[in-house]
């Protein structure tokens, strides 16, 4: 009984909906007429736009003029909503408007921190960067403590370790080695890049001097330079577990 | 004077008017606001207003409340000795050797003063008048939070990577010196050894012989054994199970099972 | 000027990037390309609609997918609710939506008690608003009363005033201006929108006008005279559009 109002869909953009004609509205109280469906329309938007709960028919009705008819406010309404970004909701006996749930990570600020990587993080990484491919043992080896799983994952997860072959050795653990990401972050073409013990103690990153009569451990290390043998190392060590 | 101009307009009703201000002066937010009241009485257009006559009305006002020795706070007095100054100014003919602003200046900007009060009064006016947020509009009645994510991106420099690959290969020629357990034969496990293996050697043998398997190679477990064993025989010796020799410095050391003394 | 966008949906695409071709990038293309303007439309009006504040247009884009320009997509949303229940509004450099201020009436349910202000509150907002940006002691000047603490410390709180830059004269008074939310309180999209405004500028009761005799004063003022002040901050109000 009451037109469509959405019959043009496309053209409501441009414009209300044109009012009903005076005949075609429900001829009702002399007093108090209905405001026009288009009006009505407006008036249930604005209720449950300002509401804080769902809005039962009644309710609607009994807040708007006398003769509203609510309930076919609210059908059209929904027609005008189908789509948009906002949606007219059924909440059991009550009506309700809210975003569209495929919209709902724009309901998300995402900011983004900068932290610095923890000491082990760091560690390890230099390790899995100077060392790959290396296992979580040798790792552990060499930074002389436990690698926490966490640490591992979080490498990981930043994308700058990956899972390497599985060791040909008994239980073959799995090796790390460093991603493209990786060498991308630091700038390198590749892991050999990395200077070695030697280089990084002539540029002064080594400041520290060993005890007078202490054997340098840098001396044996000269060997083991990570651009040099890095493979030939491990596969020692591969000959060894 | 003041009497004078009082008289000029002090007709029964302005003398009521001035005592109604006076029941009511609490009401007024200082002397320009009273002003403006008297301004108004005037029945013109604010900017029409005769100075001349506001200042003899405001002037009627204080005498009034003095004759009914109401107190009135200090502004009220600074203005009616101001507007008392200003009336003379403006029934004087103006004097061109006295400097600073004539009469008509000061009444100017004493309207303009009034008027501008009188004008942003109404500007407020209409600001209340304006559609109100929560009165005549309203907001989202369920509005949802903004979840904040909170995305961590964990950075290092090329720097830090080499000074943490620096630290951990170096971190052992500073490592205060601990007792490595693996590579260290103790006493009394050569004293175990030696106990075993001494009654099988007749003859003088080399202490070296007794060092344990496997220690032979490695230099730092055949240091840890040879010292170990060497004092196990130092040991044994005391206790008379053995004899021990060197026959020069540096020369091997020998060691046999000592005859029962005796023969017991 | 604003294209009509339901029409000829395939047009909608004129405002983002065009598409990369298929088969060069399909993968890269759908991650990075802006959505199509409906889309943003809808975004748009989701945001705004969750939200019971303004949001900025850099919030807007901030939260959408990269490449949005939520600014075209709020003209479009614009013409979408002209004449509805509810309203698209600019508040300042923000917008929101709020209900059709003529269906006030059927939100007895909804009004909140505001706080009463005095009579020398409402003055001296309306004074701060017109004047802006005023000074204590141009407040005290126009109202002819000492100003108290408390109904500066009142509007402050309200978040109705908040400090502007300081008067380059000397004691460097601090100044007042409004807030974003005492446009969005009284429904303004700018302070230039103020009820009057126009008519007491050309009648020059915004001008600062020194008293007669003060013209030292004047003089140090004239730089920063509050009417200079507020030409420029009403320009910039306009140059931000």
């Amino acid at each position: 009984m009451v037109p469509d109002l959405n019959n043009t869909p496309t053209n409501t953009l441009d414009e209300t909906p044109p009012r009903l004609p005076e005949e075609l509205e429900p001829v009702e109280a002399s007093l108090f007429e209905a405001p026009p469906m288009a009006e009505q329309e407006r008036m249930v938007e604005a209720i449950l736009f300002a509401s804080a709960e769902p809005v039962t028919v009644a309710e609607l009705n009994a807040r708007m003029p006398h003769g509203a008819e609510a309930a076919v406010a609210l059908e059209h309404l929904q027609k005008r909503y189908e789509g948009r970004g906002v949606e007219l909701r059924r909440v059991g006996e009550a009506w309700a408007m809210r975003t569209a749930p495929d919209l709902g990570f724009l309901m998300q600020k995402e900011t983004v921190e900068t932290r610095k990587l923890s000491r082990a993080a760091i560690e390890t990484l230099a390790i899995v960067a100077y060392h790959q491919p290396v296992t979580r043992a040798e790792i552990e080896e060499i930074r002389g403590v436990s690698v926490s799983r966490g640490t591992v994952d979080q490498l990981l997860e930043m994308e700058w370790i990956r899972f390497g072959r599985r060791r040909m050795t008994p239980g073959r653990p799995v090796t790390y080695v460093v991603t493209q990401d990786f060498l991308d972050h630091f700038g390198l073409e590749s892991a050999r890049d990395l200077p070695g013990l030697k280089e990084l103690r002539a540029a002064g990153l080594l400041d520290s001097r060993p005890p007078p009569g202490m054997v340098s451990l840098g001396e044996l290390d000269e060997d083991e330079a990570p651009s040099n043998d890095q493979n030939e190392l491990f596969q020692e060590d591969e000959t060894d577990e | 004077m003041a009497e004078d101009g009082a008289a000029g307009f002090g007709d029964v009703s302005e003398r009521l008017a001035a005592e109604a201000l006076i029941v009511d002066v609490d009401g007024f937010e200082g002397p320009l606001d009273l002003l403006l009241t008297l301004g108004r009485t005037q029945k013109v257009d604010l900017r029409k207003v005769s100075i001349l006559q506001l200042a003899e009305q405001y002037l009627a006002f204080v005498e009034r409340a003095k004759q009914l020795r109401i107190e009135l706070a200090a502004d009220y007095l600074v203005m009616a000795a101001w507007l008392a100054f200003l009336k003379s100014k403006l029934l004087l003919p103006p004097d061109p050797t006295e400097e600073g602003p004539t009469g008509a200046e000061l009444a100017a900007h004493l309207a303009f003063q009034l008027e501008r009060l009188s004008a942003m009064r109404e500007a407020a006016a209409k600001l209340m008048g304006q559609d109100q947020k929560g009165r005549d509009f309203f907001v989202r009645g369920v509005p949802e939070s903004v979840e904040r994510v909170r995305k961590v991106s964990y950075t290092a420099t090329l720097m830090e990577l080499m000074q943490a690959y620096a630290r951990i290969r170096t971190k052992d020629e500073f490592r205060p010196f601990v007792m490595d357990r693996q590579n260290v034969f103790t006493m009394e496990q050569a004293l175990d050894r030696l106990r075993g293996l001494i009654g099988y050697a007749g003859d003088w043998t080399n202490l070296m012989t007794y060092l344990p398997e496997g220690w032979e190679s490695d230099p730092m477990k055949r240091r840890s054994a040879t010292a170990a064993t060497f004092a196990a025989s130092l040991e044994l010796v005391k206790h008379g199970h053995l004899t021990i020799r060197q026959a020069d410095t540096f020369s091997p050391i020998q060691i046999k099972l000592r005859e029962a003394p005796g023969g017991a």
